[in-house]
């Protein structure tokens, strides 16, 4: 019994402890997000945002929320019940589950993995599933066009942000997550792989779906696409999902370039302030960007978005790698 | 003279005016016309040149002569091998002798496709001569099936009404047979470790191994001689065959079964031969007495004499597994006898049957009266396919008898009845068409006597039947030397194997 | 561990290939669909370059790529007769895809990296190079089967060899997957030393050296794995079914003996049956089954699986002399094979291919050259001497009797004298009936050149044999000394 | 209980099975044929990573990456054939692939 | 099988299971607590005043699948990437040149690709 308790019991509860210490902050972070979002962009066009729920507005995400939660299901005619509804449950449970590999410090990490990278990389090649699902469905042609285009983006960007994750490989010679941040502790990424930087924060933008590559859910076009049909809490799951998987694109921006926790320098004011802290803050500066983004950048035309994805990020991310590896093999600075 | 290749020329010096005729180009009658020419004068200077090869011929000699032996395909002991002795050279004069026959007989008969039918006889000609010249089992083998590629052709391009039916029974019946002998080669190679045919006739084969070959040659042979009950294929196709084709089937292609029985099964296996002889003999026995009777019922001339040719052929089989002197001299002077006296039958029917267009006995009758050469010559024949003595038939089928009767009375008797059913049909036939009251107004319109051509064709059957019947002696004197030193062979392989059974047996 | 460069120079015809595939894409892609004809002929240029490559390699064996490549005297024949198969059909196709307008240079630049993946399998010396090289050989094939992208047979054609061919593949990977598990390496090499010495092989190897032999089956388009076979054929575009009945079988052939020559020779008693039957099977099928055909592109289907079940049969002696029967048997049945596809491809009639057998009729009166071409052809796969079909079943019969396998052997000789029912059927067509439509005449010197070769080396072959003969020993011994 | 090599190998033997009985019992879609193909490629990789663990020996492994490159190719070309076949005949069920018989 | 392999993997095991669990209670609840009460105009699919007369799920551009199949290829060369970049160190210039010639294949196939304008969307 004994064995039991000391053997798999206890350490079972303590992982689920800190899986719920990862999901309730990151939950909450999603709220505070989309009103984070609100906000700022509110502030950067002159207006004030919300304002009603509670001081500030600070409680207008719990408002939509509980909304959300109280409204009607609707299953459309024609649509595949279980697809129907696995769909926003996928988009949403993969935007949770990628966080098992992220570290918040040195050693503060769910599953410290030896192939953490590929794990992310995995996950979030999975995410396109939940909207074509959604997309088929639904059984509706702006629900259907919307998740094939949405699905297409995706998978191009995705080439693009793999190319990039192997330029970040080639400078650490591991596939370990905290292997890549360590690397990073003379100096992150973003300096010397700064276009490769620059790659991925754009494919993460077109990765999310987000502005100015929102287009497959874009209102004036395709009337919020793959999620036409969707209303109550599966579309609140999409919602969830989707700002989850921004944060999460904004944490593999920070571990990949920005040195994750570390500070930026290794000395002393840097050094007092925790790990957690600096990645937060890191984390809180990338998705500042993408509201920052939204709010400035005009939407692409879909040929635009596909050109820039296959004419320009692959080769050039493509010749990267090379030029990379190039420069690594023959100066001997390979790492080990 | 000596170092000349002489059988390679003769072998394929059609093939160079079968070339030739080829690229004859021009106008519909000008290719016709060279191709007839070139045809014939390809054919007559082969003939003229395999008389080089008799002349050179020596008779005393048992082993081949005029041996020719180059590399071929070195990797498995395969050469070009070629070479006479005493049984086959004559058969090389025989096929050569036909040739330019067969080329006159076509001339007019045949009026489409000249150029092609004359082509595919000149090619044939080489693949009877190669054949029979050749002492190597891989090249014996490509002569002997390649004949099918011409005389299918000839066939079923220029045949009658059922050519189709009857080139292809032709063909795959030969074929069937034949494929099972080339099994029987490939064991041979590896038991003798060479294709060379004077070395494996000098290999003893174990007796279980004897008789699986024996019985794949002799489905190939006996498919070709043809013995009964495999014989269905060559009435078909003598009667849809164009003359020329059904003379050159009877005379040289029949041959070469009986031939192969002669170099191939008779020395090479023994002990085979010995044990099956019985099976040869009842074979032969049956096809001599039911396709007589069979010829009998015969409403078509063709058919009938292609159902002589089978009774005939089984004299000879008789023959030649009687295993004496006279038999095996016997059965090879039928075999030219039969070449000669039965192509001439064919040529015989050729000529009535350009003129009426039909080969149904019942719609002739009194030519005599129209045609009285004709009439003569049919009759000539006749007899020698019977066995008028004078003639060659005489000759040969007496030889066999005689053969016969020393090694089993049984058989011979049974033969000789034979021979009675074969006068009675071959004489009904000559009777229903030659004699009688010339009735049919078709036959009064249309039969004329023979043209010079014709003549010329028949003048030189004519002669080497009489030769043959009157001194058969220049022939037999060529057989003579080799056929004793098959014999010779035969017995002392067959001694050779018992006594070391009867050492075993101690 | 830093890995060694290996050794090129083995590889330099492939490598020569791969290039000059990548560079006639490039060419093809710059210049426009208008290049199609010089790709094409750079692509024949580029094949028989090769080939010359292959030549200029001597004797002896070679390993490089850590064990992945091996190059021989027998992978020299085998790399001559794919890349000559290769370079002839793509002559065959030049004309052909120009007037029936599918004249996109992908076309010879696909069978150039299709002859690649030939090249590759005919050297492979490692389950795992055997299964690349496979794969960019069939990958290719998938694409020009369906090449006539508005032509639903070509289509259906191309989606039945693609599924059918995906399934081989796996059975492949299967049996792979065993023999790896099993004997614990994948190398050729390394195989044959485990088994050397007679060990006996655990039944896992044995059931994956089966599943092996069944994929590769499918590639050879043996029975029972010879369904796809008449469909594709016959939906394919004819040069593709010409290249299809020719390099790829060369190639499949050349890796089935290697394979089970090399790594599972001394296992030769536990493949011998199955090579047996599969070769029975076969012979009869073809031979029946052509019988009741009609159009002739199926005709040559079940032909090629015939002739695939007498190659079968030098196969299933295990031997040397069995080995070379069989490499004799690809090299004649490659003259053949392009020989007669080249006639089918010259059946046209109004400006239209046609593709029945009675279309034949009276071929030789209308068309006399092309009909005796074909002649020459049918009698010659009928086995029929002295044409060059008659040599390659001795070769493989002699092997089967030196090996005593009777039985196969007479049952192998019955079939073709079945075969060569249908054979005849052909030439019947065509010099017996008479003419009901006449051909249209045949502007296109590449394919005449090709028919009178193809012909002129069916027909004299027996005049010189000892070239492709000795070079066939001498590949078949440099496999068994290897 | 531990999980061991013969576990590995039933399950990919089932999976392979499965994969075989969906081609040739399917008569529906060929998209079916496709994963039934995807799925015997599953079987075999699962096979090769087991034996490789098991012999400790990294080669399985490279050949199951090889194989998932190539299947990924082959999938790809598949599909496009797929598309063409569709556009020709306007459906893809497994019956309606019999336009050449005999 | 060792141990610490599965203990490094357990964690992600719970999470995937808690996050599935989440996902359904969430669905469950919502489901619960705004019940459903359908008519026929409300679940008729969105559609611009049509009605709408047919599936849905009809052709569609071909492009899809030409992006698809491209990304199939792509990826599947990220997947061989992974391990390279990872052992680079370890399989020294051989390792790295074989890579260089794997990517210029590649590179001829994109740019065939660009030619023939499969990259292009209008």
């Amino acid at each position: 019994m004994a064995d039991f308790w000391s053997g798999f019991l206890l350490p079972l509860i303590i992982i689920v402890l800190q899986i719920l210490a990862i999901v309730v902050p990151l939950l909450v972070g999603v709220a505070y997000l989309t009103y984070a979002e609100r906000k700022v962009m509110g502030a950067m066009q002159l207006r004030q945002g919300p304002m009603l729920v509670g001081p500030f507005g600070l409680l207008q995400p719990m408002a939509d929320g509980l909304k959300l939660l109280a409204k009607e299901h609707i299953l459309p005619s024609g649509a595949n019940r279980v697809v129907f509804y696995v769909a926003p449950m996928l988009t949403f449970f993969l935007a949770l589950v990628a966080w098992a590999v992220i570290p918040f410090a040195e050693g503060v990490v769910l599953a410290n993995i030896n192939v953490g990278i590929l794990y992310l990389f995995a996950i979030s090649s999975l995410g396109v599933y939940g909207i074509i699902m959604a997309g088929w469905a639904s059984n509706s042609r702006y629900a259907f066009l919307g998740g094939l285009r949405s699905a297409a983006q995706m998978v191009s960007y995705e080439v693009s942000i793999g190319l990039v994750i192997i330029t970040v490989l080639l400078c650490v010679g591991s596939l370990n997550i905290s292997d890549i941040v360590r690397a990073q502790t003379t100096v992150w990424f973003a300096v010397p792989l700064l276009p490769m930087f620059v790659i991925f924060f754009i494919s993460a933008l077109a990765e999310t779906n987000r502005a100015p590559f929102d287009l497959p859910e874009g209102e004036s076009e395709l009337v919020a696409g793959f999620m036409v049909e969707y209303g109550s809490f599966p579309y609140a799951l999409f919602f969830l999902g989707e700002y989850a998987n921004m944060i999460l694109m904004s944490a593999m921006t920070s571990i990949l370039f920005l040195g994750g926790w570390l500070p930026p320098l290794n000395m002393v004011p840097f050094t007092w302030i925790p790990g957690p802290i600096w990645f937060a803050l890191k984390i809180v500066f990338c998705l500042f960007v993408f509201i920052w983004v939204r709010a400035t950048m005009p939407r692409f035309r879909y040929d635009q978005l596909m050109r820039l994805g296959w004419k320009v990020f692959l080769p050039f991310s493509l010749l990267w790698v090379v030029l990379t590896a190039g420069v690594l093999v023959t100066f001997g600075w390979l790492p080990k | 003279m000596a170092n000349w290749p002489l059988l390679t020329f003769t072998t394929f010096l059609p093939l160079v005016g079968a070339v030739a005729i080829f690229f004859v180009r021009g106008t519909q009658e000008d290719v016709a016309r060279n191709a007839r020419y070139v045809a014939l004068w390809t054919t007559i200077i082969t003939f003229v040149l395999s008389l080089f090869i008799w002349i050179n011929f020596d008779p005393a000699n048992p082993a081949y002569q005029m041996v020719e032996r180059r590399e071929w395909i070195p990797d498995f002991n395969i050469t070009y091998h070629m070479g006479v002795d005493g049984i086959s050279v004559l058969f090389v004069i025989l096929s050569t002798f036909l040739m330019p026959l067969c080329i006159l007989a076509s001339w007019e008969s045949v009026q489409t496709r000249v150029k092609e039918y004359m082509i595919a006889f000149l090619v044939l000609e080489t693949l009877m001569i190669g054949m029979f010249c050749s002492l190597d089992f891989v090249l014996f083998y490509m002569f002997f099936e390649g004949v099918l590629i011409p005389m299918f052709l000839i066939i079923g391009v220029w045949g009658g009404p059922r050519r189709v039916y009857a080139a292809f029974k032709f063909f795959l019946y030969t074929l069937l047979g034949s494929v099972l002998m080339l099994i029987a080669i490939l064991v041979m190679y590896f038991q003798a470790g060479t294709t060379d045919i004077p070395t494996i006739t000098a290999t003893a084969f174990p007796r279980n191994m004897q008789i699986w070959l024996w019985l794949a040659f002799f489905a190939s042979f006996a498919v070709k001689v043809p013995m009964w009950p495999v014989h269905t294929w060559l009435p078909d196709a003598h009667v849809e065959a164009p003359t020329a084709g059904s003379v050159i089937l009877a005379g040289v292609l029949l041959k070469m079964g009986g031939y192969g029985f002669l170099r191939f099964n008779i020395p090479m296996l023994p002990e085979a031969t010995e044990f099956f002889t019985p099976l040869v003999y009842t074979l032969s026995v049956i096809a001599v007495i039911y396709t007589s009777l069979v010829a009998l019922a015969q409403e078509d001339m063709k058919k009938l004499i292609a159902y002589s040719s089978v009774a005939h052929m089984g004299f000879v089989t008789i023959g030649m597994f009687a295993l004496n002197e006279q038999g095996i001299q016997g059965s090879i002077f039928q075999m030219l006898s039969h070449g000669i006296v039965s192509g001439a039958l064919f040529l015989c029917v050729g000529v009535v049957y350009d003129r009426l267009h039909t080969r149904e006995i019942a719609r002739y009758g009194g030519l005599v009266h129209r045609m009285p050469k004709y009439a003569v010559v049919f009759l000539f024949m006749t007899m020698a396919s019977v066995g008028l003595p004078g003639t060659s038939g005489f000759v040969g089928e007496f030889l066999v008898l005689l053969g016969a009767f020393r090694d089993n009375t049984w058989v011979a008797m049974l033969a000789a009845t034979g021979m009675i059913l074969g006068a009675a049909y071959a004489l009904w036939l000559y009777r229903r068409i030659v004699y009688g009251k010339l009735t049919k107004e078709d036959v009064k319109h249309h039969m004329f006597e023979m043209n010079g051509r014709e003549i010329a064709v028949f003048v030189p059957l004519i002669i080497v039947v009489l030769w043959m019947g009157i001194y058969p002696t220049s022939f037999l004197k060529v057989t003579e030397a080799s056929t004793a030193q098959l014999i010779q062979t035969y017995q002392s392989k067959l001694a050779a194997a018992a006594s070391s059974v009867s050492v075993a047996a101690r | 561990m830093m890995a060694p460069f290996p050794d090129l120079w083995p590889a330099l015809p492939e490598l020569f290939l791969a290039c000059a595939g990548m560079a006639l894409l490039m060419i093809g892609v710059f210049r426009g669909e208008n290049s199609t004809k010089a790709v094409a002929y750079m692509t024949v240029l580029a094949m028989l370059f090769a080939a010359v490559l292959s030549m200029g390699y001597g004797t002896g064996r070679v390993v490089t790529f850590n064990g992945l490549f091996v190059m021989d005297a027998f992978g020299v024949f085998m790399k001559v007769l794919v890349l000559v198969a290769a370079a002839l059909s793509v002559i065959l196709s030049i004309g052909y895809i120009q007037r029936e307008k599918m004249d996109r240079f992908e076309f010879p630049v696909l069978m150039l990296f299709a002859t690649l993946g030939m090249l590759m399998m005919i050297s492979a010396n490692d389950l795992i190079s055997l299964y690349v090289g496979l794969e960019t050989q069939s990958l290719a094939l998938y694409v020009i089967a369906a090449f006539r992208r508005d032509s639903a047979r070509s289509s259906e054609a191309g989606l039945k060899y693609f599924v059918l061919g995906a399934l081989s593949s796996c059975l492949l990977l299967y049996g792979a997957s065993l023999v790896y598990g099993f004997a614990g390496t994948t190398a050729f090499d390394k195989i044959a030393a485990l088994f050397a010495g007679g060990t006996h092989p655990s039944a896992g190897v044995i059931i994956g050296l089966v599943f092996v032999a069944a994929g590769l089956a499918f590639k050879i388009s043996a029975v029972p794995f010879h369904m796809w076979t008449p469909d594709v054929y016959e939906g394919a575009p004819t040069p593709v079914t010409a290249f299809f009945a020719v390099a790829p079988k060369i190639a499949a052939i050349a890796l089935f003996t290697r394979l089970l020559i090399e790594p599972f020779g001394d296992l030769v008693g536990q493949w011998q049956q199955i090579i047996i039957v599969t070769s029975i099977l076969s012979m009869a099928l073809g031979s029946f089954a052509a019988i009741t055909q009609n159009n002739i592109k199926r005709l040559m289907a079940y032909s090629s699986i015939g002739h695939i079940g007498y190659a079968l049969v030098g196969l299933a002696a295990g031997t040397q002399e069995g080995v070379r029967g069989v490499l004799i048997y690809m090299a004649i049945y490659l003259f053949m094979n392009v020989g007669t596809f080249a006639v089918i491809l010259c059946m046209k009639q109004n400006g239209r291919m046609v593709e029945d057998i009675k279309d034949l009729a009276g071929l030789s009166r209308t068309n006399p050259m092309l009909a005796a071409a074909m002649a020459i052809f049918m009698f010659s796969m009928a086995g029929i001497p002295p044409m060059a079909g008659f040599f390659s079943k001795l070769y493989v019969f002699l092997a089967a009797v030196e090996a005593h396998l009777y039985t196969l052997a007479v049952i192998g000789v019955l079939t073709s004298v079945v075969g060569a029912y249908y054979y005849l059927r052909i030439i019947k067509i065509m010099y017996f009936d008479e003419p009901v439509e006449t051909m249209d005449k045949v502007n296109d010197d590449g394919m005449t050149g090709i028919l009178v070769a193809t012909s002129l080396v069916t027909l004299l072959f027996f005049v010189a044999p000892a070239p492709i003969l000795n070079s066939a020993a001498a590949a078949a011994a440099a496999l068994f000394a290897g | 209980m531990a999980i061991g090599l013969g576990h590995y190998l039933t399950v990919a033997a089932i999976l392979f099975t499965l994969g075989i009985f969906g081609i040739f019992l399917n008569r529906k879609n060929v998209i079916i044929i496709l994963m039934s193909v995807e799925m015997m490629l599953l079987a075999v990789n699962l096979n090769l990573i087991a034996f490789s663990v098991h012999l400790n020996d990294l080669v399985g492994q490279i050949f199951a990456m090889i194989i998932l490159t190539v299947a990924a190719a082959e999938a790809a070309i598949g599909l496009a054939i797929l598309v063409v076949y569709f556009r020709n005949r306007g459906s893809i069920r497994v019956e309606d692939i019999n336009m050449m018989k005999g | 099988m060792s141990n610490p392999l599965i203990f490094e993997y357990l964690p992600i095991l719970v999470f995937l299971l808690i996050a599935i669990g989440l996902a359904a209670v969430m669905v469950g609840a919502s489901y619960v607590v705004g019940g459903s009460n359908p008519d026929a105009e409300k679940v008729s699919p969105y559609e611009c005043g049509f009605e709408p007369f047919e599936d849905a799920r009809t052709k569609f551009d071909v492009r899809f699948y030409l992006v698809s199949i491209l990304f199939i290829i792509f990826d599947l060369e990220v997947a061989f990437l992974f391990p390279w970049a990872v052992a680079l160190g370890d399989i020294g210039l051989f390792g790295f040149w074989s890579m260089i010639v794997f990517l210029g294949i590649l590179t001829i196939g994109f740019i065939y690709e660009w030619k023939k304008g499969a990259l292009e969307w209008e």
